[in-house]
C-alpha cells in the first residue's frame, strides 16, 4: 500500500454538490487527491470545506456527484465505512469524550471484545500504547482526555484517525488552536505521515502552513473549487487572492513610534490582579498593567496561562481575589459585567458559541442585545421593531456579514460571519476599553483583515485596547506595546519595535523550550524581561 | 431491625428498578419521566397476562415487554420525531394512564381495577446463603426473585455502561453527541437501545408492583414511584452504584414514615418525607458536586453544569 | 355500568341519572350505587351513570348542569362532593327532583340522603377488638391490644369511619390502642400493604380497611402475615377467606333503588333528610361465618342494639 | 452576490441606517408576517388534526355513534351560553398557568411544578379570603389574588434559587414539590382551613364579595377568563417588545452569552421563575374566587400538566397559548359532553389527551434545531 505511486488520484471527487435546505453548502466541487501528498484545503469561512471532508467520511451525504477511492466509485455511508475504505478524520472541533481514557477514546464505536460482549479494554491499552509509542506521542493511554490540553488532545485524534491504517488522513483547521510551537511539531507530523505513505488533506486559513507542509493546494470558494495549485513557488499573497476574489492587505506592524502614549494617563490600570481558582491555586498572579486611550496592549502566550482569565477579571466575568482594576481611574474591582459595560468596556470573548453569541437568536437580537437603549432602539418602553430590523440591516451591510437577515438565526451561519456578528455588536459601544480575545480564530483571512481594520480603527477612535491571542503574528501586528503572560503572569512587557517571535516565543515558553513551563520558568522569565517587567510594575504602581 | 431492612427493601426496589431505568437514558442524555408510564403499563399487563396464562414467567417476560413497548413509544416520539423528551414522558405517562383505565372500563368492565382471583405467586428466593449475607440477607429471605434480580442488575448495569461496547456507545453518545457520530456510533441507535432498556427495566419494576405482593392492578398504583426513581438517579449522579445508594435512602425515608404514621406529626406531611428527603439530597449533592466542579481544571462542559444549563 | 345511551324519554316510562364525583369501578360507593341503578333498569328503568375525575369539580358541575338542563330525567342522584354544584344547580331546576346521597342539602326539590358509617364502623371497632382479646375463638390474634386503621386520605368521610371504629373499640377496652396510618390516596395499594405489614410487625391484632381500592393491599398484607382484617365498602370476606373478618358495608344500591321505587310512586318526601343507619339497615356489619364465632357475634350485636335503642350515641365528626 | 473589498475604516454609528438592500418595504413586509405566523402554526394544526384523526378512529372502534361523538366533542361546547362560559372557565387556568411556562421556558427554566404552584396560590386565595371576611369586595378579590401570587412566586422560587446557586436540577425538584404541595394544602384543608360543615375535605366557604363576578351574558363565566385574557398581550409584549424580554430570551438560550452581553442572568432566570409560578398562583385564586368559592382538596385535574403541553405546543408563545389552552379545554369539556350524549367512555379522554401531548411535541423542537439548541435533557 505504501508504495503506490506518485501521480495516481488516490481519491478524486466529481461534480459534489450538498444543501441544507435552502441553503447551498457545496455547489458543485471536484477535487482530485494524489497518493502520498500532502493536499491543503483553503477558502473563506462557510466556503465549504468542512461540509466536504465530512461527505468524504461519511457524516454527510452528498445530493449528488461521485467519489472515486482508489479508482473505485464508492458510497461512503458512515464513519465506519470511510475507515474501512482507510479514510480518517481529525475534526474541526474535537470528536473526543472528555470522560473517557485516551485508549477509550481511540478505539470508541470499534473495542476489540471478548466473550463477544464485553469490551477488551486490556487489548485498548496495549494497542493504544503501541500506537502512542508508534508516532512518537508521549501520552498515557489510561490518562482522562478531559484531563488532557488541546495540543495533546488532537495527537490523540490523530492517533484515533491513524489506528485503523488510514491511507487517507483528513485534518480540519487543526492549527487554529495550537500554539506556535504545537504547531511547528505538527508539521512535523504531518511530515512523518508523508513519508510513511499517508496522503494528509490539511484545511487551513494559515498560508504560512500550506507553504510549510503542503504539496499541492486546492481553494474553495462558495462551494467550487477555484483551482488546484503546487505550492512550490507559489506566493502567499497568490492564495490568498484566490481565496477572496481580490488581493487583501495583510496586516504588517503597526506604526506607532516607540513611546508614543507617554505620559497619557492610563484608561484602563491594572493594580497586582490575582484570580484564583477553588482550589486555591493561583490562575491570575498580581497582573498589573496600563493601557492609555487609543493604545493597543498585545498579550501573547500560551493558551491557559491566564489570559482567559484575564480577559474576563477586566470584563467582570470572574471574580477577582485581590487587587484592583480601574477604569478611567473609576474603581470597578467589584463591578458586575453589567456595571463594567456600562462604564465602557467592550468584549469579544474569544469562544463566539460559548460567550459571544446565543446561536438560536436572530442576527438582529445578538447585534441588538445590551445596545437596545443605547442605538435608541426603545420607543416607549418597547423595542420598535422597525428600528432594530433596519438597525441591524445596517450592520449587515456595514460589517458584510454574509448569508445573514436580520431574521436569521445566528447558529447558521458560518464561524467568519459569527465572529462579524460579534465585533459589530461590540464596536458599536464604541466602547473606552475594549478587551478582545483570540479575535481571528478559526476565521478566513479575508475576514481577518477585516476584523483587524476594525480593532485598528477603534483604536485611532482612542479606544484602548486589551488584546488577547495565541497568534504571535497577529498580537505583532496590531499591539503598540505586547505583554507576555506564563503561569498567570505578565512577565514581559515590550514595545512592539523591540519584539521578535523569537523572543516572544521564548518568553512565553519561560525559554526553556518547554511547553507546559516547569518551576524554573520564573527566573528564566525573569532574564529575558526584567527590563519590561521592570518598567511596566512603574507604570502600574 | 430486620423487619424494618425488609421494609427498606421492599421500598427500594421498584424505586431502585426505575431509577435504573431512567439512569441508561440519562447517559445516553435524555431525561426519562416516562418511566412513570412504562411502570404502570407492565404492571397491568403483569396481572392481565398472569391471569390468563396462569404462569408467572409469562407474565413477567409481558410486563416487560409492555415497558419495552412503551419506552419504544417515547424512543420513537422523542428520537425519530424530535419531541420534547419532557413532554413526550409526561405524555405518555397520561397514555399509560388512559390506556390502562380504557382497557379496564372496555375489556374488564370494571374501571376501579384487575384483581383475578387467582394469580400465580411470584418467585420467591429463600436458603441459608442467603440469609448468611451480612446485614440485608434476613431481609432478602423469601423475597421475590424481582427484588434479587434488582440488586444483581446494579453491578450487572455498571458492567454493561462502562464495559461493553453498547455501554461505551451510549455514553459517548450522551457526552458528545459529534465525538460517537465521529466514531461510527449510530448515535439514534445507542440512544434507542437506551430507551428500551429503561422500559425493560421499567417493566420489572411494574412487574414488582402488581406481581410481588399485590396480585392485582390499580389505576394509578405507581403513584409517582417512577418519579422518585428519576430523583434518585439524578442524585446518585447516573450510576448504578449512587442510584442504589440514593434508592435506598428513599427507601429508608419511606419506611421510616410509615413508622412515624400515628404519631403527633400530620400524616400528609409524613407523607411528603419521601420527597422532601429528595429535594434535599439532591440539593446536597449538587453542593457537593459543584464544589468538585469549581475546583476541577476549567472545561467547557463543567462550567455550563455549573451554570446549571446542563445536567 | 347500565347506560340507556341517551335515548329519548320515550325509550322508558321511568328514567334516572347520576352523576357522579369519581369513577365506577371503586368497589366501594359508586359500584354499590351502580348495583342499584342496575337492579332498576332490570325493572324498566332508563339509567345513566355519569363517570368523572375525582379531581375535576368543574366537570362535575358540568355533568349536574347538562342533565338537569336536558329534562329527560325523572329523577337525577349525585352524591359525595357535590354540595356547592347541588346547592347552585337545584335551586334554577325548581321542577327537577334530586337525590343526594351521604351529604345534605336543605332544597325543597332535594332528598338528602346519609349513611351512619361511624355506627358500622362502631361495630367493626367492637368485633375488632373482641377478636384482639379472644385468642382461643381468633387463633390468629395475640392479644397485644392493639388495632389499627389503615385509611386513604384525611377527609371527613373518612374521620367518620375512623371515630366510629374509636369507639368501638374503647367500648370493649378503654385501653386498647388504636394506630392510624394514611396512605395519601385511594390508589396505592402497595403503600397501602406496607403501611399494614409495619403495623401488623409492630404487633396490631387487626387492622380495619377505609382506603378505598387501595384497601385491597391492606387484606393482601393480613392474608401473607397471617394476621386479620376487616374489609370495607363492599363484601370483602371471600377475598382472603382466612383473614377477612368481616366487611363493613353501605347500602348504597339498595338505597338507590328504594328510592327510585317511591319517587315512581311519588312516595319521596323532598326537602328532607333520610339517615340510613344501624336502625334501618343501612350499614351493616356482614361476617366471614368461618371466621367469627357465635360468641363474638353475640358481643356485636349487643352493641347493635344498643346503638338502635339509642342506649349509645355514637360520635360523627359531620354535623 | 459578488464580494466586494470593505473600505470602511470609520466606525459603526449607532443611529440606525436607512434600511439597506434587503430592507422590509410596506406590503413585502405584511407579507412576511403572514407568512412567517403560518409557518409558525402549519405544523401544530397538523399535529391537532393528527390527533382528531386517530381518536375518531378510536371513537369509531367504540361508539356506534362516532359521528354524533364526535360532535358533541365539539359543537356542544359552543351551544349554549352555559357551556360557552364553561369553555372560558376550563381554559382560564390553563391559559394562565401556560403563560407563566412561557416565560420560564423561554429563560431556560423547565418549570415542571405549574400543579404544585397552582396549589398553594389557590389555598393562599382561600386563606385570605376567610382570614379577612370584612374586607369589601374589589380589595378583598386584590387581596387574594396576591396571595396567590405570592404563594405561587414562593414556592417557583426554591428551585430557582437552587438552580442559580448549586445548579440543581429545577425539573426533578418542581416535580417534588408539586407532591409536597398537594400533601401541604391537603393538610391545610384537612386542619385549620376545613370548613366542619362540609362532609369533603374542603376550606369554608369564601365571604360573596370575594367571589368573581359574571361576564355578563356568560352566567356560567366569570372574569377571571377576561383576566387571563388580558395578560396574553401584556405577556406577549413583555417578551418579545421589551429589554427585559430579550435578556430573558438570552439567558434561556445560552446563559453565558447573556452574561458577557451584560444580562443578569441569574435575575433573570429567577425572576421568570417567580413570574411562572405567580402566574400559577392566579390560576388557583382564580378557581378558587370564580369557580370553587371555597378551596377543594383535589380541584385540578392536572392542569399543570396539561398547561405544560399547552405552552409547548404554542411554541412557547403567548397568542399561540390562547389559542391552544382553548382548543384543549374544548377538547375536555367536550369530552364530558360526549359523554352524557353517547356511550362513549370517558377513560377514552384521557387516553386522547396522552396521545394528544405526545403527538404534539413533535413539532416543538423542530424549531429548537436552529442554531445548537440546548436539549432539554442536556
Ligand atoms: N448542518 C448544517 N445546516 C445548515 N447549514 C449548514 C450546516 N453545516 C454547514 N452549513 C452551512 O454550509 C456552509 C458551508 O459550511 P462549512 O462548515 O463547510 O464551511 P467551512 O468552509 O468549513 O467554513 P469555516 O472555515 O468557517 O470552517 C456554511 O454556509 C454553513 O453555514
Ligand atoms: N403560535 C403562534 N400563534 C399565533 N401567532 C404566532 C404564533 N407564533 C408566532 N406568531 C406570530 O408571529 C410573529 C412572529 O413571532 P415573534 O418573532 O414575535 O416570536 P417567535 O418567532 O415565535 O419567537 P423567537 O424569538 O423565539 O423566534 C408574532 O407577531 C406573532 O404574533
Ligand atoms: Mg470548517
Ligand atoms: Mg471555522
Amino acid at each position: 500500500m505504501d508504495s503506490t505511486t506518485t501521480g495516481a488520484p488516490v481519491l478524486r471527487l466529481r461534480g459534489i454538490r450538498k444543501t441544507f435546505g435552502p441553503k447551498v453548502a457545496i455547489d458543485a466541487m471536484d477535487l482530485e487527491v494524489t497518493a502520498g501528498e500532502v493536499h491543503a484545503l483553503c477558502g473563506e469561512n462557510g466556503a465549504g470545506k468542512s461540509t466536504l471532508m465530512n461527505i468524504l467520511v461519511g457524516i454527510h451525504q452528498p445530493d449528488s456527484g461521485e467519489i472515486t477511492v482508489r479508482g473505485r466509485p464508492e458510497r461512503i455511508d458512515g464513519p465506519a465505512g470511510a475507515s474501512r475504505l482507510g479514510i480518517g478524520m481529525v475534526h474541526q472541533h474535537f470528536t473526543l469524550v472528555p470522560s473517557m481514557t485516551v485508549a477509550e477514546n481511540i478505539y470508541l464505536g470499534r473495542q476489540p471484545r471478548r466473550w463477544g460482549l464485553l469490551a477488551d479494554r486490556r487489548a485498548m491499552r496495549r494497542a493504544a500504547g503501541e500506537l502512542l509509542e508508534r508516532y512518537g506521542f508521549p501520552l498515557d493511554p489510561d490518562q482522562k482526555v478531559g484531563e488532557l490540553a488541546v495540543g495533546q488532545r488532537q495527537r490523540v485524534e490523530i492517533v484515533k484517525a491513524l489506528a485503523f491504517d488510514a491511507e487517507i488522513l483528513i485534518l480540519d483547521e487543526p492549527t487554529a488552536v495550537l500554539t506556535p510551537a504545537e504547531v511547528d511539531e505538527l508539521m512535523d507530523v504531518i511530515a512523518g505521515l508523508r513519508e510513511r505513505g499517508r496522503t494528509v488533506l490539511f484545511i487551513t486559513h494559515k498560508l504560512r502552513e500550506v507553504k510549510a507542509v503542503a504539496d499541492r493546494v486546492t481553494v474553495i470558494r462558495h462551494g467550487l473549487s477555484v483551482g488546484t495549485r503546487d505550492t512550490e513557488g507559489l506566493a502567499e499573497s497568490e492564495i490568498a487572492g484566490l481565496m477572496v476574489g481580490r488581493s487583501v492587505f495583510m496586516a504588517d506592524r503597526r506604526q506607532t513610534t516607540a513611546g508614543a502614549f507617554d505620559g497619557a494617563p492610563a484608561l484602563l490600570e491594572l493594580d497586582a490582579v490575582s484570580c484564583e481558582n477553588a482550589e486555591g491555586r493561583r490562575t491570575l498572579d498580581e497582573v498589573a498593567l496600563t493601557i492609555r486611550p487609543g493604545e493597543i496592549l498585545g498579550i501573547a502566550g500560551i493558551e491557559g496561562n491566564g489570559q482567559t482569565e484575564l480577559a474576563e477579571a477586566v470584563t467582570g466575568l470572574r471574580r477577582v481575589t485581590g487587587g484592583r482594576v480601574l477604569l478611567d481611574g473609576r474603581d470597578l474591582t467589584s463591578a458586575t459585567p453589567r456595571e463594567r459595560r456600562e462604564a465602557g468596556t467592550a468584549f469579544i470573548p474569544e469562544d463566539r458559541l460559548d460567550r459571544g453569541l446565543s446561536p438560536e437568536m436572530s442576527v438582529a437580537e445578538n447585534l441588538g442585545a445590551s445596545n437596545y437603549r443605547r442605538a435608541g432602539l426603545v420607543r416607549r418602553g418597547m423595542v420598535s421593531q422597525s428600528a432594530l430590523r433596519a438597525y441591524a440591516s445596517g450592520r449587515i451591510t456595514e460589517f458584510d456579514i454574509r448569508g445573514a437577515q436580520p431574521d436569521t438565526p445566528v447558529g447558521t451561519l458560518s464561524g467568519g460571519n459569527m465572529q462579524k456578528v460579534v465585533v459589530a455588536r461590540e464596536l458599536a459601544r464604541e466602547p473606552a476599553l475594549l478587551v478582545v480575545a483570540q479575535p481571528t480564530r478559526g476565521v478566513d483571512i479575508g475576514a481577518s483583515e477585516f476584523v483587524h481594520r476594525q480593532i485598528l480603527a477603534a483604536a485611532g477612535r482612542g479606544t484602548a485596547v486589551l488584546l488577547i491571542s495565541s497568534e504571535l503574528s497577529e498580537v505583532l501586528a496590531l499591539s503598540d506595546r505586547i505583554g507576555v503572560m506564563l503561569q498567570g503572569r505578565l512577565v514581559e512587557v515590550i514595545d512592539t519595535a523591540e519584539a521578535t517571535e523569537t523572543r516572544l516565543g521564548l518568553a512565553m515558553s519561560g525559554a526553556t523550550g518547554d511547553g507546559t513551563g516547569g518551576p524554573g520558568t520564573d527566573d528564566a522569565g525573569g532574564t529575558t524581561s526584567h527590563a519590561g517587567t521592570g518598567t511596566e510594575r512603574k507604570a502600574a504602581s | 431491625m430486620s423487619g424494618f431492612t425488609s421494609a427498606v427493601l421492599i421500598q427500594t426496589v421498584p424505586v431502585l428498578l426505575a431509577a435504573l431505568a431512567a439512569m441508561f437514558t440519562q447517559q445516553a442524555r435524555i431525561l426519562n419521566v416516562a418511566v412513570e408510564g412504562m411502570m404502570l403499563m407492565a404492571a397491568f399487563v403483569a396481572i392481565a397476562v398472569g391471569q390468563i396464562t396462569g404462569s408467572v414467567g409469562v407474565a413477567v417476560l409481558a410486563a416487560v415487554g409492555a415497558g419495552v413497548l412503551m419506552s419504544l413509544l417515547f424512543g420513537i416520539f422523542t428520537l425519530r420525531l424530535n419531541a420534547n423528551p419532557l413532554v413526550a414522558g409526561l405524555g405518555i405517562n397520561l397514555l399509560a394512564g388512559g390506556v390502562t383505565v380504557f382497557l379496564l372500563e372496555r375489556v374488564y368492565e370494571n374501571p376501579g381495577g384487575l384483581r383475578p382471583d387467582e394469580f400465580p405467586e411470584l418467585w420467591s428466593v429463600s436458603g441459608d446463603w442467603l440469609r448468611a449475607i451480612p446485614f440485608v440477607g434476613p431481609a432478602l429471605d423469601g423475597q421475590s426473585v424481582i427484588v434479587l434480580l434488582a440488586l444483581a442488575l446494579v453491578p450487572l448495569s455498571w458492567l454493561l455502561l462502562y464495559r461493553t461496547p453498547i455501554g461505551y456507545a451510549m455514553r459517548a453518545a450522551g457526552e458528545d453527541e459529534h465525538a460517537a457520530r465521529a466514531a461510527g456510533i449510530s448515535v439514534g441507535r445507542a440512544r434507542m437501545t437506551a430507551v428500551l432498556l429503561s422500559g425493560l427495566l421499567g417493566g420489572l419494576a411494574g412487574a414488582q408492583l402488581s406481581m410481588a405482593a399485590l396480585h392485582f392492578f390499580l389505576p394509578d398504583m405507581t403513584s409517582g414511584r417512577g418519579f422518585l426513581g428519576l430523583a434518585a438517579m439524578l442524585f446518585g449522579g447516573a450510576t448504578p452504584a449512587g442510584s442504589l445508594g440514593a434508592s435506598t435512602l428513599f427507601g429508608v425515608a419511606g419506611a421510616a414514615g410509615d413508622r412515624l404514621q400515628g404519631g403527633a406529626i400530620p400524616n400528609q406531611l409524613v407523607l411528603a418525607v419521601p420527597y422532601i428527603a429528595a429535594i434535599l439530597a439532591l440539593t446536597a449533592a449538587r453542593m457537593g458536586l459543584f464544589r468538585k466542579i469549581r475546583s476541577a481544571r476549567r472545561s467547557r462542559t463543567a462550567q455550563e453544569a455549573a451554570d446549571g444549563v446542563a445536567v | 355500568g347500565g347506560e340507556s345511551g341517551g335515548g329519548a324519554k320515550s325509550a322508558s316510562d321511568f328514567d334516572a341519572a347520576y352523576v357522579m364525583s369519581d369513577n365506577l369501578g371503586d368497589k366501594g360507593f359508586n359500584d354499590s350505587a351502580a348495583a342499584g341503578f342496575k337492579k332498576a333498569e332490570d325493572e324498566g328503568v332508563g339509567t345513566k351513570l355519569l363517570q368523572a375525575s375525582p379531581s375535576d369539580p368543574q366537570t362535575w358541575r358540568q355533568n349536574l348542569e347538562e342533565v338537569s338542563g336536558s329534562g329527560k330525567y325523572d329523577l337525577i342522584f349525585t352524591g359525595p362532593g357535590m354540595h356547592d354544584n347541588l346547592a347552585a344547580v337545584a335551586p334554577q331546576h325548581p321542577d327537577q327532583k334530586y337525590v343526594f346521597f351521604d351529604d345534605e342539602l336543605d332544597a325543597p326539590n332535594v332528598l338528602s340522603v346519609r349513611y351512619a358509617q361511624n355506627e358500622g364502623s362502631y361495630l367493626a371497632g367492637i368485633l375488632a377488638a373482641t377478636a384482639s382479646k379472644d385468642t382461643t375463638s381468633f387463633p390468629l390474634s395475640k392479644n397485644t391490644d392493639k388495632v389499627g386503621v389503615v385509611a386513604g386520605q384525611d377527609l371527613p368521610g373518612i374521620q367518620d369511619f375512623i371515630v366510629g371504629f374509636k369507639q368501638g373499640v374503647a367500648q370493649v377496652d378503654p385501653a386498647m390502642k388504636v394506630q392510624v396510618s394514611f396512605v395519601g390516596n385511594f390508589n396505592d395499594a402497595q403503600k397501602a400493604y406496607d403501611l399494614t405489614k409495619t403495623m401488623y410487625q409492630g404487633g396490631t391484632d387487626v387492622v380495619y380497611n377505609v382506603s378505598g381500592p387501595a384497601g385491597l393491599g391492606i387484606l393482601k398484607a393480613a392474608a401473607d402475615t397471617g394476621h386479620y382484617a376487616i374489609g370495607v365498602d363492599s363484601d370483602q370476606n371471600s377475598l382472603y377467606p382466612k383473614n377477612v373478618l368481616a366487611s363493613m358495608l353501605k347500602q348504597i344500591g339498595t338505597s338507590v333503588h328504594a328510592s327510585i321505587n317511591q319517587a315512581k310512586d311519588g312516595e319521596i318526601e323532598y326537602g328532607k333528610t333520610v339517615i340510613y343507619g344501624l336502625d334501618n339497615d343501612g350499614v351493616d356489619l356482614v361476617y366471614n361465618d368461618a371466621l367469627v364465632p357465635d360468641s363474638a357475634k353475640k358481643a356485636v350485636s349487643d352493641a347493635r342494639t344498643d346503638v338502635v335503642d339509642g342506649k349509645v350515641k355514637v360520635a360523627s365528626v359531620l354535623k | 452576490m459578488t464580494t466586494t473589498p470593505t473600505t470602511s475604516t470609520t466606525g459603526p454609528g449607532l443611529a440606525p441606517k436607512p434600511p439597506g438592500p434587503q430592507g422590509p418595504a410596506g406590503p413585502t413586509e405584511s407579507a412576511r408576517r403572514i407568512r412567517e405566523i403560518w409557518v409558525s402554526v402549519r405544523k401544530p394544526l397538523f399535529s391537532v388534526a393528527l390527533t382528531l384523526v386517530l381518536g375518531f378512529g378510536i371513537v369509531l372502534l367504540v361508539s356506534d355513534q362516532p359521528l354524533h361523538a364526535y360532535e358533541q366533542l365539539f359543537v356542544a361546547n359552543f351551544s349554549t351560553p352555559a357551556n360557552f362560559g364553561n369553555l372560558l372557565m376550563r381554559s382560564a387556568p390553563l391559559l394562565l398557568i401556560a403563560l407563566g411556562i412561557v416565560f420560564s421556558f423561554r429563560a431556560g427554566v423547565f418549570n415542571v411544578g405549574g400543579e404544585g404552584q397552582l396549589y398553594v396560590g389557590a389555598v393562599a386565595a382561600a386563606a385570605t379570603g376567610l382570614a379577612l371576611p370584612g374586607l369589601p369586595g374589589p380589595l378583598l378579590i386584590t387581596a387574594c389574588v396576591a396571595a396567590g401570587v405570592v404563594a405561587g412566586a414562593l414556592l417557583a422560587w426554591i428551585p430557582a434559587i437552587l438552580k442559580v446557586t448549586w445548579g440543581v436540577d429545577e425539573v426533578v425538584i418542581t416535580l417534588m414539590l408539586n407532591f409536597i404541595a398537594i400533601l401541604f394544602t391537603s393538610y391545610l384543608v384537612a386542619n385549620p382551613l376545613r370548613d366542619p360543615e362540609a362532609y369533603g375535605a374542603t376550606s369554608r366557604m369564601l365571604p360573596e364579595q370575594s367571589w368573581l363576578p359574571a361576564i355578563p351574558g356568560l352566567p356560567t363565566g366569570n372574569i377571571g377568563f377576561v383576566i387571563a385574557l388580558l395578560l396574553v398581550p401584556a405577556a406577549w409584549l413583555l417578551l418579545f417588545r421589551t429589554v427585559w424580554g430579550a435578556d430573558l430570551r438570552a439567558a434561556g438560550t445560552n446563559l453565558r452569552f447573556a452574561e458577557t452581553v451584560g444580562v443578569r442572568g441569574r435575575r433573570e432566570i429567577i425572576l421568570s421563575m417567580l413570574l411562572s409560578g405567580a402566574l400559577a398562583g392566579v390560576a388557583g385564586a382564580v378557581y378558587v374566587l370564580g369557580t370553587g368559592h371555597r378551596f377543594e382538596q383535589n380541584f385540578s385535574p392536572e392542569f399543570g400538566l396539561i398547561a405544560l403541553t399547552v405552552a409547548l405546543l404554542a411554541r412557547l408563545h403567548p397568542v399561540g397559548v390562547l389559542l391552544t389552552s382553548l382548543f384543549y379545554a374544548a377538547m375536555l369539556n367536550g369530552a364530558a359532553y360526549m359523554q352524557i350524549a353517547t356511550n362513549v367512555p370517558r377513560s377514552l379522554v384521557s387516553l386522547l389527551t396522552g396521545l394528544l401531548v405526545l403527538l404534539m411535541t413533535v413539532e416543538v423542537r423542530r424549531r429548537r434545531r436552529r442554531g445548537q439548541a440546548k436539549e432539554v435533557s442536556a
